[in-house]
This record gives C-alpha cells, structure tokens and sequence, in this order.
C-alpha cells in the first residue's frame, strides 16, 4: 500500500499565468512537478486552496510542463481561485481518478458551461487517435462558451473536427438547451461513442438520449469530495457505493443504469441526502 | 454478538448504507459507521488529509448528518443484512447516550462510543478514566446492544482508561484511534490540514497499537478489537496474538477492499499451518512467556 | 548557549568520547550523550532493536556506565573540544540532581533531562506536570549551566507538562522521546525485544514530533529543541517551522554520519533561496496564520 | 534511510542441521530466507537467542540454500545454541559489517579457537579466486581444533592449500602459540597478505609480526555488541570512533594502526572500560 501514491500531500505550487476564458470562466496554469504524473483526460485534482478548502477540479490542460484547471466561481473556494494572480500558491494532490477511454470511431462531446474543462484535453487525444469528432459546446449564453474559440479554431485545419454551439438565450449557435441541439444533430448525424460533462440534469438527459440511440456513453459526474482517494465515502453513489473519486469521476453508460441517484439526488457536505442536483 | 473477524474501522467510507454494503460483500465481516453525533456536521474545511512519512493524517472533523437523517442508512444496512456495528459520539455522556438510543432502533450489532478522535474537540475523552466511565456508563444504560469504548493511544495510560470502560460495563474496548500530528507545507509555511493537526493512521502506527492491544489485554477481561495499521495478514496475526479478538481495518482499504479478504485468507492458512483449529485459539498467546 | 544547529540526540552512538567525536567531525554542531545515571546499568537484554513498517523500535533500557566511569569521556570531550550536552536521568530529583552536578565538572554545555525513556522505569516522569516540576528544579538548583527536560509524545498533554518544566526554570525543552511499541513475532509468537516493549522513532514518528514541537511553541516561551524523525532537509525546514530553534537526529544517523551536513546545506539553501538572512528567522512562522 | 536494510528485524529460522565440530564447538545450520542477501566471509549475524539475549556470530557458511554459524559456548546465550535442536528457534538480523576483501597472490589465514568460523568461507573464497593459500589453524589442544578435517581434505585434491597446525599443549602439529607457529611459518614461506581471527591478544601479535614483515592483513575483531547496525556506539573504537559492527569486523592493518584500543583494552555491557581483552 503506498499511501503517498494513493493520497500523496498537497504539493504547493505557484500559479505560473491566468487566462479569463469568459465571462465567468478562468483557468490557472501551474508548472507540472517532474516527479508526478501527467493527467489523462477526464482526471481531476484536489487543489487546496490556502484558508478556505480543498475541491476538486478537473484537468483541462496537461502537458510534459504544465498543468492547467479551469475554474467557474461558484462558492468561496472557487472565487479566491479566480482572483488569483501569477505567483500566487495553490496545493495540489493528484490525479485522480478514471479518465475518458478513447473508443470508437465517429464521437460526439457534448460540454455543458464549466464541464467543457475535462473535455477539452479529450478532444485533443480523440483526434490524436484519428477519430472523427464533434464537438458540442453548450452555456447559458454566449459569453459564457468555454474554449469555442481554441476547437474553432482546431477546426480550421482539421477537418475531422465539427463544433456545434448551443446557449439557452440563443445569443449564438442553436437556441436552446444542449440536449435539445444533441436530438437535433442525432437526426443529421450518427455517432458510436457520446462523451458528456456539464450539469448532471444536463448528462441525464444526454444519458436518456444516447440510452434511446444505443449509442455507448462515458459521463464526468460530480458529487461532494473530501479526500478524493477512497477514504471519506462522502462520493458514494447510490446503490452500488461506487465512489466517484475512485471509480470515476467517468463512468459508462452501463455503470450508471444502476446508480440510482444520478439524475435524482446527491449528498451535501454532512452526507445528508439532498434531492438537489446541479 | 461474537467478536471476531475483520471489521471495517470507522469513519473510513462509513457515510452511507451503499458503501457500507459493497465493503462488506468486498469481505469485510462487519462494518462499522462513521461516528454519528446529535446534529448534522460538516467537519473541517480541507485539506482533511495528507500522507507523511508511509502514513495517513486526517482531520476529517467527524463529518455527519446527524442521526435523524443517518437512521435512514441504518435502516437499508438493515434491510440488506449487512451486520453493522453504529459508532457515536457526544459533547456530554447525557447526548452520547441519546445518540445512541435513537441509533439502537435501527438494530445494530452492537455501539462503539468514540472517545478518542484526536482532532475534534471531544477528543480528550479517552484520556480521562472518570470521564469514559461516566461516558459508558451513560450509554450502557441507554441501550440493549453490546457497547465498546474506543480509546486513544494519546492517553498517558490507556489501560487505566480501558479498565474504568470495562468497570463502567463496556462490552469491549476498541484500541486505537488515531496519533496526534501535523504536517506544514514548507513553500506556505503553515500547517497542511485545514483544521492544522490531524491524527496518524496506517503502517506507522501499527507497533504503536500493538504495544496497546497488548497492554490492554493484559489488564482487562472483555475482549479487545485492535484497530491500527493493518494491512496485512502477518500484521492481522500480530494484532491477534497481542490479544484483540477482531481486528478493524481503515486505512489498509487504500490497498483495496479486498484487503479484508486477504487478510482473513491468510490469518486462515497461519492458523491452519501452525496447527491450531481456530483464530480464536491464537487471541493473546504473545502474553505467556 | 545558543540553541541552533544539527545535533546527535541522546542515546545514538553516544557512549564514548571516540565516536562523539567522529559524529562531531562529521557534522553535527553538538552532541548529546547517552542518559547516564548514578550507576552502571547493563539495559535491557536482547533484542534491543527491530525495525517496524519504516521505522525503529528500541529498547537498549539506558545502557551506561554510570557518571563515574562517564566522567572519564567527558573529560576526553572537554581536552578535544567537542561540543556536548550531558544528558542525564535519575529515579528521583535528588539522584538526576547529583548525577548533573558531578556531570557539569566536565562543563557540559548544558544538562539535558531525560524524563521520558518509554521503556524502562523512570518513563512515568514526563506525564506528570508536578513530578517534571521537581525534577528540573532539583537540577537547575545542583547546577549552573543551562538545563533542557526532554519530553515524551506519550503524555495526555505535552504543553502542561512542558510549561512546568519551564516554571521550574528548564532553559529549553527537547520534544519528542520515543513513542511506546511493540512488535511481535508471529514464529515463535512472543514479543521481539528483550523488555517486550520499546520506543518507536524514526520516520514514522516525524509528524508526531511536528506536532509536539507546534503546540509547545505555542505555549512555552523558552526555545524549543525538536526530535523525531528527522532525516531530510525537508523534515528539518518543517520541524524549525513548527517552532524548533535547534534539531536533533537520532536514529537518522542510519542514513550516515553526514546526515547532519546534509541537512544544514538543505535547510540553510532554503533559507537562502526563500529570502530569509538566518535559520533563526523562519522558527515558529507556521505559527502565524 | 531503509531501516528494515540498515537495522532489520528479527526474523525466526528453524534450526535444521547440528554438527559438532569437536568437543566445544557446534554448528548450527537454517534455511536461508529466499529475500534476505547471502553473508560474505567476515560477515555476521545479530542472533536472537529467545529468553537470553541476541548476539553476534559470524557466517561460517553462507550459500543459496543454508547458513551456518559456528558457536562456542562462553556464555549463557552461546551454552543455550549449542543445546539446540533440529526444529528449535533463532531470531536472525543481517548480515552485518564489512567482509574480508581477497586481494594479494599467497595468503596465510590464521584461525585461533573458534576464530576459524568467519575464516573458513574466507579460505574458500580465496580457492575460488586461484589464490596460494596456506591455512593455520591454532587451539588449546587437539580436540579444539576447528574445520581441521575439513581444511585436510580440501588440501588432498587442491594442492593450491596448504593447512598447518598448532596446539599450545602440542598435542598436534607445531607445540606453541598461533603467533610462534606463524613466524616459524614465515621464516620457510612469504606471503603477501594474512588474515587472522582469533583471540584479540593473538590478533595483536599477529598484527605486530605483520607490521614486521611488511605484510598487509585483515583481521576480525571482537566488541560487545547491542545493536549490529551502528546506532548504539557500543562496539566504538578508541580514539577514532571506528564502529566494529559497521567499519568492522573485518579492519586492516592500516586503520588498525590508528586504534589505541586494539591488544590493550575493550568495554564491557555498560560501555566500561575494562582492562581485559579475549
Ligand atoms: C471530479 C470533479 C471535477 C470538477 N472539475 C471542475 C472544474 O474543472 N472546474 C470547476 O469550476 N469546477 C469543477 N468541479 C466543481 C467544483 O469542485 C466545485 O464547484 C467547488 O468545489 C465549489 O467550491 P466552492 O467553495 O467554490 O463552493 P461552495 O460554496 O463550497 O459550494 C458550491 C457548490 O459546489 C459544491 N462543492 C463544494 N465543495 C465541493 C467539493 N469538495 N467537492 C464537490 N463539490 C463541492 C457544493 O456542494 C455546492 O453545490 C468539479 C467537481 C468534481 C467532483
Ligand atoms: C563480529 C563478531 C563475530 C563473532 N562471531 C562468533 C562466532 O562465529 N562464534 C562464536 O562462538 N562467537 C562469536 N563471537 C563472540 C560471541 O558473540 C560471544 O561469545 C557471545 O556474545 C557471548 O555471549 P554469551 O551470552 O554466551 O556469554 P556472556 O556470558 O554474555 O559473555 C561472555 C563473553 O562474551 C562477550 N559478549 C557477550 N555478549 C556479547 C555481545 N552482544 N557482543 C559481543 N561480545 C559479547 C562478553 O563481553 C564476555 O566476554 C563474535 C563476536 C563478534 C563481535
Ligand atoms: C479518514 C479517517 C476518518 C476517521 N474517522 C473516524 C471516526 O469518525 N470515528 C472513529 O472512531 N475513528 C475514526 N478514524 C480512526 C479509525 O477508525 C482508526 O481507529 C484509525 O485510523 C487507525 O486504524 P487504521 O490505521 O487501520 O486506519 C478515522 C480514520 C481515518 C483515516
Ligand atoms: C537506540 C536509541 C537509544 C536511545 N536512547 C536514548 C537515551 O538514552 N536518552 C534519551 O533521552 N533518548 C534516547 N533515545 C531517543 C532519541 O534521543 C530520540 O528522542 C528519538 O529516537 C526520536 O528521534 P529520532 O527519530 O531522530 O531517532 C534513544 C533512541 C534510540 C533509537
Ligand atoms: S471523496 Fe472521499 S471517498 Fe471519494
Ligand atoms: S553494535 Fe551498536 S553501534 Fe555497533
């Protein structure tokens, strides 16, 4: 049992650039140590961050150097983290987690407002693998499209890969939500694999959808972290205990039709049941 | 109930009946919950743990809902069949005692009163013997099950503690809980654990409760769960010859929740190949000589 | 004296002026010589020592020839120009006091206290604020140096015990001794060490240290000597952020001689690369926050 | 630091042979553990007797399968070995301390009493390596003579060994001391390295006819030993500090040299100088 492997301490490190996204979104580059491992796409860190908490948050940029997460304030923790500036130190633990599995031949990623962090480096490795791509990038409005421009980008000069745009006010692309824009693109189009991150009332429609189209899925899905190693249970799922830390945060389709809770109901920070999902 | 057999320690996955249960069809013959208190409780803010030096620190907080919302889980472990023993805690031996009154509807094997959490403002319990006895006591009179006192191997003399448990009618007592420590971070320059101290688990603890099984098994006459660092048989075998009974494990689930399977398969075979007929045979036998 | 600097810790190697010496040469800025008492004292029979899930156990049992005969190497030291700290233990204040005051004509120094070896019969003294009390003014009466009470981590409550050896005048406290253990052998099923009990230190011991030397900076105000588990310059950096002036290395010595060296080079980059003139000046910040 | 390496744990080994080597001497044969490393000659073990003590012992064997310890009963941890039995138990920590290093052409290996131990894998390393080796095996009388028989009957089919004896009652072989026979030795033959163990006073005088001869040497000494592994400072040597379990046992003439103790004084179990050397 190696403990430090499994849990490892915090490891502070200094901030080393920031970049504002969007509106609401920000992501903090940090210099990868040598002696820990890159992340692979769908894997997250605990990141302390100093007199407030540890959260979890996923990788959206890993490379041999550096290290990058993508924040949305949301609470306390967040929004000290995107007020950060160069130089300034978070604590990291990690990776964790399973990350995204590279499968099939023609995928659609669908991201949901801050859930597009760990599908970004999942586009990356899907087109690194030859795969047709494309890619679904959901908010509540324009402003707050996470990485539209860096995959229009990519689109550009890779023809493998398609951006499709949804925001609820239909400030850009479809009007509406992105399960509706993903109906809509299944009727054009078909897909052997369905990649998803965002709101889990979002993923649970996706879920149905794909469920629908027969189409395999893997979803990012986020519950309370306190170690995110196995240690506290606070990431249980209902029925089957599977932890999200451990046993995901990505989990196929075929794992999540016995999980009760998704789509229904999670924990809060006591482990109480809270019938409240975001 | 009978004990004997590799449980899981509390607080270690202990939240909700689903897990519970995956540890316990994993291998683990008996689950024990996180401890419980009278209100709902969030614990303190992260970082809640860290590895130093082979080991784990925690500075989980006991973090709970509170046992009107946790009954809920007791009562699906129940409804599962997973034999579960309920952990408590309390500010005074009046709100151990109603914590575990109200836990006792959902059948639990037995109560295991936490006195001992190193970093959690109850946790100088444990050191005190008048104060465990009233602990116990409180909680024996509240309730029918089996009740265990879980000391701290941070008491100047755990077997005094031990013996005022067994006096005050406790059914066994659980030993040990965690060792007090901290880690700083030397880039920050201040402690890593939210709440600044933490308590050690895992490998480097394990000769440390030994030391106190043993101790313990020499001055009492109730049966002694040792809980400490174990992650192997051979450990498991130790802690058994020092004298406890049933083993807990906690930390040892990071190896994986096989590791109640393993390790009972291997205490098995040393038992079987040392020619005795039962684990039960070899309780204590370190203290003759 | 002034208290800073890498030093050899009580009972490592330090049983003549020889080897004291070499561990001087070799880089330690003090050394702390074995506890010696009234009288010979041959120990604790064999084993004395065992290894343990990354750290060590011992029970040598205080193992010297008496202050007689120690005075011979003292001497030996003084003629050399070795550094030392004259560490003493008694069964009473009168006896620790006379050891120190025949000890101090070899001018140690300073007399540092042990009153907290887990393993052998004077182990009780440091859990006791009052009994501690007796023992440092007895010795700060019989003598004129400096005088350090080493504690043990195995008391309820280090900082009372530590506050009443600086209300009898101790000039600094050394935190931690070793931790009480055991290890069993599951062969021939029976303890390993000769005294069945020992004392654990080394790496596993480090947080547990951290913690001591933190909480007593936070209450005492004489300088803080901290030991246990020290034996990178990590460890040390940590252990001075956590309040202590001066570190001491036991069993890291298992690492070699330049143990000592390699330790002062690390921390004194650090505190070099990290803007600070002088080891002095990061002492206790992880107390600020 | 690798604690469980430098210092170890005892670890109990079934006794599975007993040989008597001659009316003082026995040696006791175990199983080698598959992960623990075989002992080079010079090597010794810290061996745990249960209820009496742990001591040191040299390898007077050492292969894949066994290792064996040659044991002369002084004491009550060494009377209660050489009761043992075939089944009965021993703690074994190491090995420990430095070998003996086979340098030179022509060696001559001086054994007094049960000083022979660590020397007779010596003679077989220094066979191994074509070396000329003549072997002097010393004791009180005839039926103290240790690994005689042996040392002959490698000499009948390697005429590389030549073996020499001397009794102080001259009940075999040269009537005197070790250190006489030795300097009778060296008046018909040179050699360009010797090794001895034995008594310290022998080792002494064989030292100072070395020094004479000009003749590099190794010798095994002997200290009071608690731990094995450097941490206790029993064994320490006066002025250098040199620790016999961990420079030692095996030292040269050179460091030898520099020890003010070695021939003259040693200490007792409580760290005493004592007057009194074996
Ligand atoms: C595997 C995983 C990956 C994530 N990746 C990202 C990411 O890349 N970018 C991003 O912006 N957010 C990510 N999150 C969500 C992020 O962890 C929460 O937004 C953050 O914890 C909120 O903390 P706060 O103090 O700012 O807010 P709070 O005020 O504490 O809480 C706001 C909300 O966040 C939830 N939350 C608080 N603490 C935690 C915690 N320790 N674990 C999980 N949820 C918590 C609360 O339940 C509440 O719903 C991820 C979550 C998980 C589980
Ligand atoms: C490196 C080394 C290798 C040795 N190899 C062998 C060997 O192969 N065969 C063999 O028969 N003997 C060997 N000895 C000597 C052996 O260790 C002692 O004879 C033994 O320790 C005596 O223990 P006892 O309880 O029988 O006698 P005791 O009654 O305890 O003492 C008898 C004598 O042995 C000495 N002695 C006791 N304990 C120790 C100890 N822990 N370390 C060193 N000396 C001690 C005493 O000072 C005394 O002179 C070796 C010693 C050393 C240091
Ligand atoms: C993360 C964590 C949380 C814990 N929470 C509790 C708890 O709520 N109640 C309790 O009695 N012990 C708690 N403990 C202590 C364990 O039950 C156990 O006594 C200790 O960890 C030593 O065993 P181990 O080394 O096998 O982990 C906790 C330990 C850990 C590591
Ligand atoms: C073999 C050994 C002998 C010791 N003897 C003494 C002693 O005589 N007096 C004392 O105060 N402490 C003694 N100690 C405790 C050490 O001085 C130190 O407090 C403890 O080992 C923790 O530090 P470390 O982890 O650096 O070894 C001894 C420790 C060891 C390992
Ligand atoms: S976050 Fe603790 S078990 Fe998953
Ligand atoms: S025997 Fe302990 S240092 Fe050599």
């Amino acid at each position: 049992m190696d403990i430090e492997l499994s849990t490892g301490r915090p490891r502070s490190v200094a901030i080393s650039r920031v970049v504002r996204e969007n509106i609401r979104d920000v992501t903090l580059f940090f210099r990868r140590q040598p002696d820990s491992p890159t992340a692979a796409p769908g894997q997250f860190f605990m990141v302390w961050v100093p007199d407030v908490d540890e959260i979890p948050l996923s990788a959206s940029w890993s490379d041999d150097e550096h290290i990058g997460l993508t924040v949305r304030p949301v609470g306390e923790a967040t929004q000290r983290l995107v007020r950060m500036r160069p130089g300034d130190y978070i604590g990291i633990r990690g990776p964790f987690g399973r990350s995204f599995s590279v499968t099939g031949d023609a995928a659609i990623v669908v991201g949901g407002g801050v859930g597009m962090a760990p599908l970004r480096p999942l586009v990356y490795a899907l087109l690194a693998s030859l795969k047709q791509v494309t890619v679904l990038i959901a908010a509540r409005t324009r402003d707050e499209l996470l990485f539209h421009d860096e995959m229009l980008r990519i689109a550009e000069s890779d023809s493998r890969l398609r951006t499709q745009v949804a925001t609820d006010d239909g400030s850009l692309g479809f009007h509406g939500l992105a399960t509706d824009c993903l109906t809509a693109l299944l009727e054009q189009q078909t897909a052997d694999v369905i990649y998803a991150c965002g709101p889990e009332r979002m993923m649970y429609e996706v879920y149905r959808i794909a469920l629908r189209h027969e189409i395999p899925i893997q979803l990012s899905l986020e519950r309370y972290m306190k170690c995110g190693c196995g240690l506290c249970g606070s990431c249980a799922l209902d029925p089957t205990g599977h932890l999200v830390c451990l046993d995901g945060p990505v989990f196929t389709g075929s794992t999540l039709a016995s999980i009760v809770e998704f789509g229904k109901y999670s924990r809060d920070a006591t482990g109480a049941r809270i019938d409240e999902i975001r | 109930m009978e004990i004997k057999g590799y449980w899981l320690a509390s607080g270690i996955l202990g939240v909700t009946a689903s897990v519970l249960r995956r540890v316990h069809e994993s291998g683990a013959d008996v689950v024990v919950t996180k401890s419980i208190g009278p209100v709902p409780r969030v614990g303190h803010p992260g970082p809640i743990c860290t590895s130093s030096h082979g080991g784990l620190i925690n500075a989980v907080g006991l973090t709970n809902p509170g046992i009107d919302a946790f009954l809920d889980e007791l009562h699906r472990l129940g409804e599962w069949g997973v034999p579960f023993v309920l952990s408590v805690f309390g500010r005074s031996p009046q709100e151990a005692a109603s914590v575990a009154s109200r836990g006792v509807e959902a059948k639990p094997l037995a109560i295991e009163l936490n006195l001992s959490c190193p970093h959690a403002e109850i946790g100088q319990v444990a050191h005190d013997p008048d104060l465990t006895f009233q602990y116990v006591r409180a909680v024996k009179d509240a309730v029918d099950c089996p009740v265990f006192a879980k000391l701290t191997p941070n008491a100047s003399d755990i077997t005094s503690v031990g013996r005022a448990a067994e006096r005050a009618g406790a059914d066994a007592v659980v030993a040990i809980n965690t060792v007090r420590a901290m880690r700083i971070d030397i880039v920050q320059r201040r402690p890593i654990l939210g709440n600044l101290v933490g308590g050690l688990s895992g490998p480097p603890v394990f000769p440390i409760a030994v030391r106190a099984v043993y101790d313990l098994y020499a001055s009492l006459s109730v049966p002694i769960i040792g809980v400490g660092g174990v992650t192997t048989w051979q450990d498991a075998v130790e802690m058994h010859l020092a004298g406890a009974s049933a083993i807990e494990i906690g930390t040892g689930v990071l190896s994986g929740l096989d590791v109640f399977s393993r390790v009972r398969e291997g205490v098995m075979t040393y038992v079987q190949e040392t020619g005795f007929s039962d684990i039960a045979d070899i309780v204590g036998l370190a203290q003759r000589r």
